[in-house]
């Protein structure tokens, strides 16, 4: 995967893929999914957050068998073997939309706007969809 | 300077793949190089060669692979969502080329800017 | 009149739209991303709470299940309907309108 | 009754397609007539035959055209939005046609109901 | 185009087009645009409403050659010859967009929420986009 | 950084986001229907006018006109660039996000 001639591995950067839309509506949660679990292989410093209708993507109990899509929320477990454990929720996101940590299939940070801030200003390679 | 661009459209529905167009030929005026343009999601319609829009608009198949061609630019598709969208080899569009995800990551690691254009 | 609306309120002004040019006595349907409109306790609860007397709410279960919602607190007096009653609510009024 | 459906995105990027198929087979099973499924915009993507998803999720090419010979519904995709995007009769699907978009018009007028799923 | 053997020509329907969206940004109010010219050979009782971002699609001074796409807003000029003469705008949409009867290509019929939620109410089929 | 806003702020919630996570500093683009957020009069104005002195805020002139605006009146303060503009803007901050 790697041939470009300019290829430097040993040069690090920090990856952010944010997430602002809701599942199933759409396909990007389930796509950008797949791009987060690929770029683990790159030994990249990833992160990646949910804000907005994003914070619905890891919700509890999904159950898609009546609108026969794929349920892909245990995925997100799945990422800490990957190592990547950098999930950032925005606090205003879930209080906006009546959720808590206790509604999500995984633990995650949860952070203040003032402080998610300050991450997503540090990075180098921002991927949304 | 080097770009990457990721294009999360498909031509015509959302307006992204023309902004990525028109951003990659001012880049290439302005003696900037495009390292790769990154097809993903909607986006792989970009390389669908039977589209054929009516005579007096933009036909962004053509833009996109001519601007491959001219200017050296690497055109990919990703694998994954051309399957599911089909969008395969027979009717893939020259200039264009299926791949990996990886390739995103990897005009991520190696541009010295990614910029990208959706919906 | 049957209203579908398919956008979170939390996202974008569709369903708002919705309640301004809905006669009273429609029926409004909730599907898709338009599911999260039914929920208590988001920051857009109050503005559907408001218009119960207005319009019939439903809400598409198997959206609401997909979504991980089905235990969560619906906003009172909203209705859910399977597709079956999805049909049911097309064939009982005379239109359908679909706010995109 | 006679319904008229009208899809306006195409498989997988949207859940468009799949809730217009969920209300589709229901409609069918609760004894009404589907005269026809017309697909606008990018929901002419739904009849291209190369579509291929992974194994474990659904595949709406081939949902949809069973449900059209399974119930001789007729499904339809707008000539003029399926030229734009390169579908054609070489990646047609089995069980659509291409035609006009004066079939659409007729849906309404024909159907007791048109019922539309879009983005 | 009415090969279907339940198809009586006497059943005159109304059909109401519904624009909620701005032009280039999607492809929606050109397509849109385009099913409204074809309905008009079908003798049906048609009428088109702009509202929210829909009002946009009518601006005057419209120049397209920047982005090289199709400037289609003439059309709109084009469509009383087409016998399509109902175009209804939202007033509560343009004043919150900071537009007025001025602004746009073609004279259309402006009226309050109040008006235009009686007309909607009384479609047969409403295709929106 | 460069946020780059392609979403009208009069239908959804892209720009609104976008202040609000944005650091103060920050350049912000308005391409496409966002180009609407540009514009001085509308009901979206005052919220943009209200950060003019955290963001460098700029417009894509030929979304501009190819959407009638040219003439219209934009918010003051806010610059407007061409392709090339927008390419040296990237050029010039050291990542680029793209709110959708």
């Amino acid at each position: 995967m790697m041939e470009d001639d300019d290829f430097e591995p040993e040069a690090i950067k920090r990856f952010m893929y944010v997430n602002r839309k809701a599942p199933y509506g759409t396909i990007y949660a389930l796509e950008s999914l797949e791009t987060v679990l690929i770029s683990a292989a790159f030994d990249q410093d990833v992160s990646v957050v949910f804000l907005d209708d994003g914070v619905f993507q890891l919700t509890k109990g999904q159950d898609t068998t009546g609108i026969n899509m794929k349920n892909f929320s245990p995925t997100f477990r799945a990422l800490e073997g990957y190592d990547v454990e950098k999930l950032y929720f925005e606090k205003e996101s879930l209080e906006a939309r009546g959720l808590t940590a206790d509604d999500l299939v995984v633990e995650v940070e949860i952070l203040s706007t003032d402080e998610l801030r300050e991450i997503m200003a540090a990075q180098d390679v921002v991927i949304s969809a | 300077m080097k770009f990457g661009i990721l294009v999360n459209e498909g031509p015509f529905t959302h307006q992204a793949s023309d902004s990525a167009y028109q951003f990659a030929k001012a880049a290439l005026e302005k003696g900037h190089e495009i390292m790769r343009v990154f097809f993903y999601h909607d986006g792989v319609n970009n390389a669908n060669k039977l589209s054929e829009p009516q005579a007096d608009d933009r036909n962004l198949v053509e833009l996109w692979g001519k601007l491959g061609e001219e200017h050296g630019v690497d055109l990919v598709v990703c694998v994954a969502a051309a399957l599911r969208r089909g969008i395969k080899d027979d009717i893939l569009a020259p200039g264009f080329r299926i791949s990996g995800l990886g390739q995103l990551i990897e005009a991520g690691i190696v541009s010295d800017r990614l910029v990208v254009f959706g919906d | 009149m049957l209203h579908t609306v398919n956008k979170s309120p939390l996202e974008r002004n569709t369903l708002e739209s919705c309640m301004r040019l809905a006669k009273a006595g429609s029926a409004i349907l909730l599907i898709e991303d338009g599911v999260y409109g039914a929920l208590r306790g988001t920051r857009a609860a109050d503005a559907v709470a408001a218009r119960m007397n207005d319009f019939k709410f439903y809400v598409l279960g198997p959206d609401v299940a997909a979504r991980g919602l089905s235990e969560a607190p619906l906003i009172d007096g909203i209705e859910v309907v399977d597709y079956g009653g999805f049909v049911d609510l097309v064939a009982e009024h005379e239109a359908q309108q679909a706010w995109l």
